[in-house]
Protein backbone atom coordinates (compact mmCIF):
# COMPACT_ATOMS: atom_id res chain seq x y z
CA UNK A 1 0.00 0.00 0.00
CA UNK A 2 1.73 3.27 -1.15
CA UNK A 3 1.70 5.94 1.47
CA UNK A 4 -0.53 8.79 2.16
CA UNK A 5 0.95 11.63 1.09
CA UNK A 6 0.29 16.07 0.81
CA UNK A 7 1.50 15.91 -2.81
CA UNK A 8 1.80 19.55 -3.14
CA UNK A 9 0.97 22.67 -0.93
CA UNK A 10 2.17 25.79 -2.67
CA UNK A 11 1.42 29.84 -2.30
CA UNK A 12 2.41 31.65 -5.44
CA UNK A 13 1.04 34.46 -8.12
CA UNK A 14 0.78 32.78 -11.26
CA UNK A 15 -1.96 30.66 -11.74
CA UNK A 16 -2.30 26.74 -11.70
CA UNK A 17 -2.52 23.82 -14.43
CA UNK A 18 -5.40 21.64 -12.90
CA UNK A 19 -4.61 19.01 -15.66
CA UNK A 20 -1.25 19.08 -14.91
CA UNK A 21 -1.82 18.73 -10.88
CA UNK A 22 -4.71 16.30 -11.07
CA UNK A 23 -1.89 13.98 -13.36
CA UNK A 24 1.06 14.84 -10.83
CA UNK A 25 -1.26 12.80 -8.28
CA UNK A 26 -2.60 10.06 -10.11
CA UNK A 27 0.24 9.35 -12.35
CA UNK A 28 1.39 5.59 -12.02
CA UNK A 29 -1.39 4.75 -9.73
CA UNK A 30 -3.22 2.17 -9.86
CA UNK A 31 -5.50 2.42 -6.26
CA UNK A 32 -6.94 5.73 -6.67
CA UNK A 33 -10.72 5.44 -7.98
CA UNK A 34 -11.70 9.12 -7.43
CA UNK A 35 -10.06 12.57 -7.32
CA UNK A 36 -12.34 15.46 -6.73
CA UNK A 37 -10.99 19.06 -7.31
CA UNK A 38 -12.17 22.32 -6.06
CA UNK A 39 -11.25 25.40 -8.09
CA UNK A 40 -12.16 28.91 -6.42
CA UNK A 41 -12.53 31.81 -9.10
CA UNK A 42 -12.64 35.44 -8.30
CA UNK A 43 -16.59 36.50 -9.59
CA UNK A 44 -17.24 40.40 -10.84
CA UNK A 45 -20.11 40.80 -7.68
CA UNK A 46 -22.39 41.57 -10.62
CA UNK A 47 -19.95 43.77 -12.63
CA UNK A 48 -18.64 46.26 -9.45
CA UNK A 49 -15.13 44.50 -8.42
CA UNK A 50 -12.65 44.96 -11.08
CA UNK A 51 -10.16 42.77 -9.38
CA UNK A 52 -9.11 40.86 -5.87
CA UNK A 53 -6.12 41.67 -4.05
CA UNK A 54 -4.88 38.42 -2.08
CA UNK A 55 -2.32 39.32 0.93
CA UNK A 56 -1.34 36.46 2.91
CA UNK A 57 1.40 35.31 5.92
CA UNK A 58 4.63 34.25 3.89
CA UNK A 59 5.77 30.86 5.78
CA UNK A 60 2.76 30.74 8.24
CA UNK A 61 -0.18 30.14 5.09
CA UNK A 62 2.28 27.40 3.65
CA UNK A 63 2.71 25.87 7.56
CA UNK A 64 -1.32 26.42 8.20
CA UNK A 65 -2.40 24.86 4.41
CA UNK A 66 0.29 21.94 5.20
CA UNK A 67 -1.73 21.33 8.83
CA UNK A 68 -4.96 21.41 7.42
CA UNK A 69 -3.73 18.65 4.35
CA UNK A 70 -2.59 16.57 7.05
CA UNK A 71 -5.73 16.44 9.29
CA UNK A 72 -7.94 15.47 6.14
CA UNK A 73 -5.40 13.31 4.64
CA UNK A 74 -5.91 11.05 8.08
CA UNK A 75 -9.12 11.69 8.66
CA UNK A 76 -10.36 10.49 5.11
CA UNK A 77 -7.62 8.14 4.37
CA UNK A 78 -6.75 10.15 1.18
CA UNK A 79 -4.21 8.96 -0.88
CA UNK A 80 -3.01 12.40 -2.45
CA UNK A 81 -3.93 16.02 -1.69
CA UNK A 82 -3.33 19.27 -3.60
CA UNK A 83 -3.45 22.43 -2.37
CA UNK A 84 -2.26 25.80 -4.34
CA UNK A 85 -3.26 29.58 -2.83
CA UNK A 86 -2.83 32.11 -5.02
CA UNK A 87 -1.54 35.74 -3.87
CA UNK A 88 -1.40 38.96 -5.59
CA UNK A 89 -3.62 40.58 -7.40
CA UNK A 90 -6.75 38.33 -9.02
CA UNK A 91 -9.07 39.50 -11.39
CA UNK A 92 -12.51 38.60 -12.10
CA UNK A 93 -12.92 34.81 -14.06
CA UNK A 94 -9.28 34.06 -12.43
CA UNK A 95 -8.53 31.33 -9.85
CA UNK A 96 -7.80 32.06 -6.43
CA UNK A 97 -7.52 28.78 -5.05
CA UNK A 98 -7.15 24.82 -5.96
CA UNK A 99 -7.64 21.95 -3.71
CA UNK A 100 -7.29 18.07 -4.93
CA UNK A 101 -7.91 15.06 -3.37
CA UNK A 102 -7.78 11.41 -4.34
CA UNK A 103 -9.26 8.63 -2.26
CA UNK A 104 -9.85 4.84 -3.32
CA UNK A 105 -13.45 5.67 -3.30
CA UNK A 106 -15.76 8.97 -3.94
CA UNK A 107 -17.50 10.02 -1.14
CA UNK A 108 -13.68 10.40 0.90
CA UNK A 109 -12.48 12.25 -2.11
CA UNK A 110 -15.46 14.58 -1.75
CA UNK A 111 -15.35 15.23 1.83
CA UNK A 112 -11.13 15.39 1.56
CA UNK A 113 -11.90 18.72 -0.70
CA UNK A 114 -14.58 20.11 1.13
CA UNK A 115 -12.91 19.96 4.56
CA UNK A 116 -9.52 21.38 3.36
CA UNK A 117 -11.69 23.90 1.81
CA UNK A 118 -13.71 24.77 4.46
CA UNK A 119 -10.73 24.85 7.11
CA UNK A 120 -8.70 26.47 4.67
CA UNK A 121 -11.23 29.61 4.46
CA UNK A 122 -11.23 30.33 8.48
CA UNK A 123 -7.66 29.13 9.36
CA UNK A 124 -5.30 30.10 6.09
CA UNK A 125 -3.49 33.73 6.53
CA UNK A 126 -5.05 35.01 3.47
CA UNK A 127 -6.67 38.21 3.55
CA UNK A 128 -8.96 39.32 0.25
CA UNK A 129 -8.91 43.43 -0.78
CA UNK A 130 -11.82 44.36 -3.23
CA UNK A 131 -10.92 46.63 -5.92
CA UNK A 132 -13.96 48.67 -7.51
CA UNK A 133 -14.83 49.37 -10.87
CA UNK A 134 -15.23 52.97 -10.28
CA UNK A 135 -11.70 53.03 -9.21
CA UNK A 136 -12.01 53.34 -5.44
CA UNK A 137 -10.94 50.54 -3.26
CA UNK A 138 -13.73 48.59 -1.95
CA UNK A 139 -12.34 47.84 1.28
CA UNK A 140 -11.15 44.51 3.07
CA UNK A 141 -13.47 41.56 2.81
CA UNK A 142 -15.48 40.49 5.69
CA UNK A 143 -15.01 37.28 7.46
CA UNK A 144 -18.40 35.90 6.81
CA UNK A 145 -20.25 34.09 9.65
CA UNK A 146 -21.49 31.52 7.30
CA UNK A 147 -17.97 30.23 6.65
CA UNK A 148 -17.56 29.37 10.78
CA UNK A 149 -20.68 27.53 10.65
CA UNK A 150 -19.37 25.60 7.58
CA UNK A 151 -16.66 23.77 9.85
CA UNK A 152 -19.61 22.66 12.44
CA UNK A 153 -20.84 19.55 9.95
CA UNK A 154 -16.83 17.92 10.59
CA UNK A 155 -17.36 17.96 14.35
CA UNK B 1 13.16 42.08 21.45
CA UNK B 2 10.19 40.21 19.94
CA UNK B 3 9.24 40.74 15.73
CA UNK B 4 5.90 41.95 15.40
CA UNK B 5 4.29 41.35 12.24
CA UNK B 6 0.82 43.03 10.54
CA UNK B 7 -1.52 41.81 8.02
CA UNK B 8 -4.73 43.47 5.89
CA UNK B 9 -6.17 46.70 7.98
CA UNK B 10 -4.13 46.12 11.06
CA UNK B 11 -1.30 46.31 9.14
CA UNK B 12 -2.80 49.41 7.35
CA UNK B 13 -3.85 50.92 10.39
CA UNK B 14 -1.00 50.43 12.27
CA UNK B 15 1.01 52.20 9.21
CA UNK B 16 3.79 49.07 9.01
CA UNK B 17 4.24 45.96 7.79
CA UNK B 18 6.78 44.66 10.63
CA UNK B 19 8.90 45.92 13.89
CA UNK B 20 11.06 45.01 16.37
CA UNK B 21 10.17 45.68 19.97
CA UNK B 22 10.67 45.37 23.70
CA UNK B 23 7.81 43.45 25.65
CA UNK B 24 7.87 44.91 29.42
CA UNK B 25 7.62 42.05 31.57
CA UNK B 26 4.58 42.38 33.08
CA UNK B 27 2.75 41.61 29.31
CA UNK B 28 2.40 37.53 29.95
CA UNK B 29 0.16 36.74 27.85
CA UNK B 30 -1.68 37.68 24.14
CA UNK B 31 -4.80 39.68 25.57
CA UNK B 32 -1.78 41.84 27.88
CA UNK B 33 -0.05 42.17 24.74
CA UNK B 34 -3.24 43.68 22.63
CA UNK B 35 -3.82 46.10 25.83
CA UNK B 36 -0.45 47.16 25.55
CA UNK B 37 0.17 48.28 22.18
CA UNK B 38 -3.27 50.02 22.29
CA UNK B 39 -1.02 52.55 24.85
CA UNK B 40 1.53 53.12 22.03
CA UNK B 41 -0.12 55.66 19.58
CA UNK B 42 -3.61 56.50 18.12
CA UNK B 43 -2.37 54.46 15.13
CA UNK B 44 -2.35 50.86 17.57
CA UNK B 45 -5.48 52.15 19.27
CA UNK B 46 -7.83 52.53 16.26
CA UNK B 47 -5.91 49.18 14.32
CA UNK B 48 -6.79 47.39 18.01
CA UNK B 49 -10.13 49.25 18.88
CA UNK B 50 -11.65 45.66 19.05
CA UNK B 51 -9.15 43.58 20.43
CA UNK B 52 -11.15 40.66 20.52
CA UNK B 53 -11.80 40.18 16.30
CA UNK B 54 -7.84 40.43 16.30
CA UNK B 55 -6.43 37.06 15.50
CA UNK B 56 -3.15 36.24 16.69
CA UNK B 57 -0.27 33.71 15.79
CA UNK B 58 3.15 33.17 17.75
CA UNK B 59 5.87 31.51 16.10
CA UNK B 60 3.15 31.75 12.98
CA UNK B 61 0.72 29.29 14.77
CA UNK B 62 -2.74 30.19 15.34
CA UNK B 63 -3.44 31.02 19.26
CA UNK B 64 -6.06 31.98 21.63
CA UNK B 65 -6.04 35.46 23.63
CA UNK B 66 -5.25 33.60 26.86
CA UNK B 67 -1.85 32.30 25.79
CA UNK B 68 1.38 33.20 27.42
CA UNK B 69 3.80 34.75 24.88
CA UNK B 70 6.87 34.08 26.61
CA UNK B 71 9.45 32.64 24.34
CA UNK B 72 7.63 34.32 21.13
CA UNK B 73 10.51 34.67 18.37
CA UNK B 74 7.56 36.17 16.19
CA UNK B 75 4.00 37.34 16.95
CA UNK B 76 1.34 38.12 14.07
CA UNK B 77 -1.25 40.05 14.47
CA UNK B 78 -4.40 40.45 11.92
CA UNK B 79 -8.20 40.41 10.90
CA UNK B 80 -10.07 37.38 10.78
CA UNK B 81 -9.17 35.04 7.55
CA UNK B 82 -10.72 35.87 4.54
CA UNK B 83 -9.12 33.49 1.70
CA UNK B 84 -9.83 30.39 -0.25
CA UNK C 1 -27.99 36.97 -14.83
CA UNK C 2 -27.27 33.93 -17.21
CA UNK C 3 -29.10 30.80 -17.69
CA UNK C 4 -28.07 27.85 -15.57
CA UNK C 5 -27.25 25.26 -18.40
CA UNK C 6 -26.35 21.65 -18.83
CA UNK C 7 -23.18 22.36 -21.12
CA UNK C 8 -22.53 19.13 -21.94
CA UNK C 9 -23.63 15.22 -21.10
CA UNK C 10 -21.32 12.57 -23.48
CA UNK C 11 -20.67 8.93 -23.51
CA UNK C 12 -18.11 8.15 -25.19
CA UNK C 13 -14.98 5.62 -25.73
CA UNK C 14 -12.09 8.41 -25.75
CA UNK C 15 -10.68 9.73 -22.77
CA UNK C 16 -11.31 13.10 -21.57
CA UNK C 17 -9.71 16.45 -21.28
CA UNK C 18 -10.47 17.85 -17.39
CA UNK C 19 -8.73 21.27 -17.93
CA UNK C 20 -10.61 21.30 -21.57
CA UNK C 21 -14.04 20.91 -20.30
CA UNK C 22 -13.58 23.31 -16.65
CA UNK C 23 -12.96 25.45 -18.97
CA UNK C 24 -15.44 25.07 -21.85
CA UNK C 25 -17.58 26.11 -18.55
CA UNK C 26 -15.98 28.77 -17.28
CA UNK C 27 -14.92 30.66 -20.38
CA UNK C 28 -16.01 34.72 -20.46
CA UNK C 29 -17.83 33.99 -17.26
CA UNK C 30 -17.50 36.10 -14.28
CA UNK C 31 -20.31 34.82 -11.86
CA UNK C 32 -18.92 31.47 -10.94
CA UNK C 33 -17.28 31.58 -7.86
CA UNK C 34 -16.51 27.98 -7.50
CA UNK C 35 -16.02 24.68 -9.73
CA UNK C 36 -15.86 20.98 -8.37
CA UNK C 37 -14.84 18.42 -10.90
CA UNK C 38 -15.29 14.51 -9.64
CA UNK C 39 -12.67 12.30 -11.67
CA UNK C 40 -13.93 8.49 -11.21
CA UNK C 41 -10.24 6.16 -12.15
CA UNK C 42 -10.26 2.55 -12.76
CA UNK C 43 -8.43 0.49 -9.90
CA UNK C 44 -6.68 -2.63 -9.90
CA UNK C 45 -7.86 -3.79 -7.33
CA UNK C 46 -4.50 -4.85 -5.68
CA UNK C 47 -3.69 -5.98 -8.91
CA UNK C 48 -5.82 -8.61 -9.67
CA UNK C 49 -7.82 -6.62 -12.58
CA UNK C 50 -5.90 -6.09 -15.67
CA UNK C 51 -9.50 -4.00 -17.51
CA UNK C 52 -12.85 -2.90 -16.96
CA UNK C 53 -15.12 -3.16 -19.69
CA UNK C 54 -18.03 -0.33 -19.80
CA UNK C 55 -21.46 -1.98 -20.86
CA UNK C 56 -24.14 0.90 -21.63
CA UNK C 57 -27.45 1.15 -23.24
CA UNK C 58 -27.19 4.14 -25.90
CA UNK C 59 -29.47 7.30 -25.96
CA UNK C 60 -30.56 5.62 -22.74
CA UNK C 61 -27.48 6.46 -20.71
CA UNK C 62 -27.81 10.04 -22.35
CA UNK C 63 -31.21 10.79 -21.15
CA UNK C 64 -30.91 9.55 -17.83
CA UNK C 65 -27.31 11.52 -17.20
CA UNK C 66 -29.36 14.82 -18.95
CA UNK C 67 -32.28 13.98 -16.70
CA UNK C 68 -30.08 13.67 -13.55
CA UNK C 69 -28.13 16.67 -14.35
CA UNK C 70 -31.06 18.83 -14.90
CA UNK C 71 -31.88 17.91 -11.43
CA UNK C 72 -28.92 18.96 -10.18
CA UNK C 73 -28.68 22.25 -11.88
CA UNK C 74 -32.56 22.95 -10.45
CA UNK C 75 -31.88 22.23 -6.82
CA UNK C 76 -28.26 23.28 -6.36
CA UNK C 77 -29.09 26.82 -8.68
CA UNK C 78 -25.88 25.49 -10.45
CA UNK C 79 -24.16 27.86 -13.11
CA UNK C 80 -23.08 24.63 -15.48
CA UNK C 81 -22.83 21.24 -15.14
CA UNK C 82 -20.60 18.20 -17.06
CA UNK C 83 -21.25 14.69 -17.43
CA UNK C 84 -18.84 12.64 -19.54
CA UNK C 85 -19.32 8.70 -18.79
CA UNK C 86 -16.80 6.42 -21.23
CA UNK C 87 -17.43 3.31 -22.17
CA UNK C 88 -15.56 0.40 -23.53
CA UNK C 89 -12.10 -1.23 -22.28
CA UNK C 90 -10.85 0.89 -19.74
CA UNK C 91 -7.11 0.26 -18.53
CA UNK C 92 -6.41 0.35 -14.61
CA UNK C 93 -5.28 4.16 -14.06
CA UNK C 94 -7.54 5.57 -16.44
CA UNK C 95 -10.41 7.60 -16.33
CA UNK C 96 -14.00 6.10 -16.24
CA UNK C 97 -16.55 9.23 -15.33
CA UNK C 98 -16.41 12.85 -15.36
CA UNK C 99 -19.13 15.12 -13.31
CA UNK C 100 -18.35 19.20 -13.37
CA UNK C 101 -19.95 21.52 -11.41
CA UNK C 102 -20.04 25.08 -11.03
CA UNK C 103 -21.57 27.48 -8.78
CA UNK C 104 -21.37 31.30 -7.38
CA UNK C 105 -20.45 29.18 -4.19
CA UNK C 106 -18.09 26.42 -2.97
CA UNK C 107 -21.33 24.46 -0.75
CA UNK C 108 -23.34 24.60 -4.12
CA UNK C 109 -20.63 23.34 -6.67
CA UNK C 110 -19.88 20.48 -3.99
CA UNK C 111 -23.26 19.14 -3.70
CA UNK C 112 -24.03 19.47 -7.47
CA UNK C 113 -21.49 17.29 -7.79
CA UNK C 114 -21.90 14.62 -5.35
CA UNK C 115 -25.65 14.99 -5.98
CA UNK C 116 -24.64 13.58 -9.83
CA UNK C 117 -22.46 11.04 -8.96
CA UNK C 118 -24.57 9.54 -6.31
CA UNK C 119 -27.86 9.32 -9.16
CA UNK C 120 -25.62 8.22 -11.77
CA UNK C 121 -24.42 5.34 -10.40
CA UNK C 122 -27.55 3.97 -9.56
CA UNK C 123 -29.68 5.10 -12.61
CA UNK C 124 -27.50 5.91 -15.78
CA UNK C 125 -27.48 2.46 -17.46
CA UNK C 126 -23.88 1.55 -17.12
CA UNK C 127 -22.79 -2.03 -16.27
CA UNK C 128 -19.04 -3.09 -15.16
CA UNK C 129 -17.46 -6.28 -16.23
CA UNK C 130 -14.18 -6.98 -14.62
CA UNK C 131 -11.69 -8.61 -16.08
CA UNK C 132 -8.61 -10.47 -14.27
CA UNK C 133 -4.56 -10.23 -14.84
CA UNK C 134 -4.74 -14.17 -14.83
CA UNK C 135 -7.27 -14.05 -18.44
CA UNK C 136 -10.40 -15.00 -17.13
CA UNK C 137 -13.55 -13.47 -16.95
CA UNK C 138 -13.86 -11.80 -13.18
CA UNK C 139 -17.64 -11.61 -14.17
CA UNK C 140 -20.13 -8.44 -13.84
CA UNK C 141 -19.46 -6.37 -10.76
CA UNK C 142 -22.73 -6.02 -8.78
CA UNK C 143 -24.69 -3.03 -7.92
CA UNK C 144 -23.59 -1.97 -3.64
CA UNK C 145 -25.80 -1.00 -1.03
CA UNK C 146 -23.60 1.59 -0.28
CA UNK C 147 -24.33 3.03 -3.59
CA UNK C 148 -28.39 3.04 -2.72
CA UNK C 149 -27.98 4.41 0.56
CA UNK C 150 -25.65 7.06 -0.69
CA UNK C 151 -28.55 8.64 -2.21
CA UNK C 152 -30.64 8.78 0.93
CA UNK C 153 -28.61 11.77 2.09
CA UNK C 154 -30.22 13.81 -0.64
CA UNK C 155 -33.73 13.22 0.85
CA UNK D 1 -44.42 -6.75 -32.31
CA UNK D 2 -42.42 -4.52 -29.23
CA UNK D 3 -38.30 -4.09 -29.57
CA UNK D 4 -36.77 -5.77 -26.14
CA UNK D 5 -33.11 -5.26 -25.36
CA UNK D 6 -30.96 -6.80 -23.20
CA UNK D 7 -27.81 -5.71 -21.36
CA UNK D 8 -25.22 -7.18 -19.46
CA UNK D 9 -25.56 -10.18 -17.62
CA UNK D 10 -29.20 -10.42 -18.57
CA UNK D 11 -28.08 -10.37 -22.56
CA UNK D 12 -25.36 -13.27 -21.98
CA UNK D 13 -27.79 -15.35 -20.04
CA UNK D 14 -30.66 -14.82 -22.80
CA UNK D 15 -28.05 -14.73 -25.96
CA UNK D 16 -28.93 -12.08 -27.90
CA UNK D 17 -28.49 -8.37 -27.73
CA UNK D 18 -31.92 -7.58 -28.56
CA UNK D 19 -35.29 -8.84 -30.08
CA UNK D 20 -39.17 -7.86 -31.82
CA UNK D 21 -41.50 -9.61 -30.34
CA UNK D 22 -45.31 -10.36 -30.70
CA UNK D 23 -46.41 -9.96 -26.53
CA UNK D 24 -50.00 -11.40 -25.92
CA UNK D 25 -52.83 -9.25 -25.13
CA UNK D 26 -52.82 -10.80 -21.24
CA UNK D 27 -49.83 -9.23 -20.73
CA UNK D 28 -50.47 -5.79 -19.27
CA UNK D 29 -47.50 -5.16 -16.27
CA UNK D 30 -44.05 -5.49 -16.46
CA UNK D 31 -43.90 -8.06 -13.98
CA UNK D 32 -46.69 -9.91 -16.53
CA UNK D 33 -44.08 -9.40 -19.17
CA UNK D 34 -41.17 -10.99 -17.03
CA UNK D 35 -43.51 -13.68 -16.13
CA UNK D 36 -43.90 -13.75 -20.28
CA UNK D 37 -40.88 -14.11 -20.90
CA UNK D 38 -39.73 -16.88 -18.54
CA UNK D 39 -41.60 -19.08 -20.48
CA UNK D 40 -40.36 -18.42 -23.67
CA UNK D 41 -37.09 -21.24 -22.77
CA UNK D 42 -34.70 -22.15 -20.71
CA UNK D 43 -32.33 -19.24 -21.59
CA UNK D 44 -34.95 -16.89 -20.72
CA UNK D 45 -35.65 -18.92 -17.69
CA UNK D 46 -31.87 -18.24 -16.83
CA UNK D 47 -31.58 -14.69 -17.33
CA UNK D 48 -34.91 -13.96 -15.35
CA UNK D 49 -34.91 -16.42 -12.36
CA UNK D 50 -35.03 -13.63 -9.99
CA UNK D 51 -37.45 -11.15 -11.87
CA UNK D 52 -36.90 -8.95 -8.35
CA UNK D 53 -33.30 -7.77 -9.45
CA UNK D 54 -34.01 -7.15 -13.19
CA UNK D 55 -34.61 -3.39 -13.72
CA UNK D 56 -36.71 -2.72 -16.83
CA UNK D 57 -37.27 0.52 -19.03
CA UNK D 58 -40.00 1.44 -20.91
CA UNK D 59 -39.18 3.77 -24.54
CA UNK D 60 -35.73 4.91 -22.34
CA UNK D 61 -36.97 5.52 -19.07
CA UNK D 62 -37.08 3.47 -15.95
CA UNK D 63 -39.60 1.99 -14.86
CA UNK D 64 -41.46 -0.48 -11.80
CA UNK D 65 -42.90 -3.53 -11.83
CA UNK D 66 -46.28 -2.82 -11.69
CA UNK D 67 -46.09 -0.28 -14.77
CA UNK D 68 -48.10 -1.21 -17.73
CA UNK D 69 -46.35 -1.87 -21.13
CA UNK D 70 -49.46 -0.59 -23.30
CA UNK D 71 -47.38 1.51 -26.27
CA UNK D 72 -44.02 0.89 -25.20
CA UNK D 73 -42.07 0.32 -28.85
CA UNK D 74 -38.85 -0.56 -26.49
CA UNK D 75 -38.59 -2.21 -23.42
CA UNK D 76 -35.10 -2.87 -21.76
CA UNK D 77 -34.27 -5.55 -19.28
CA UNK D 78 -30.88 -5.41 -17.80
CA UNK D 79 -29.31 -5.43 -14.03
CA UNK D 80 -28.80 -2.90 -11.38
CA UNK D 81 -26.45 -0.26 -12.50
CA UNK D 82 -22.65 -0.22 -11.38
CA UNK D 83 -21.38 2.89 -13.58
CA UNK D 84 -19.49 5.98 -12.22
Amino acid sequence: MPEAVISTIRVQTEDFELQAEVAALTAGRHDIGAVVSFSGLCRDEQGALSALELEHYPGMAEAEMRRIGGIAVERFSLLGLTAIHRYGKILPGENIVLVIAAAPHRQAAFDGANFVMDFLKTSAPFWKKEHAVDGTEGGWVSAKDADGEAQDKWR
Amino acid sequence: MTKLVYFAWVRERIGKPEEELEIPPNVVTVRDLLNHLKTLGEEYENALQYPEVIRVALNQEHVEHSEAIAGAREIGLFPPMTGG
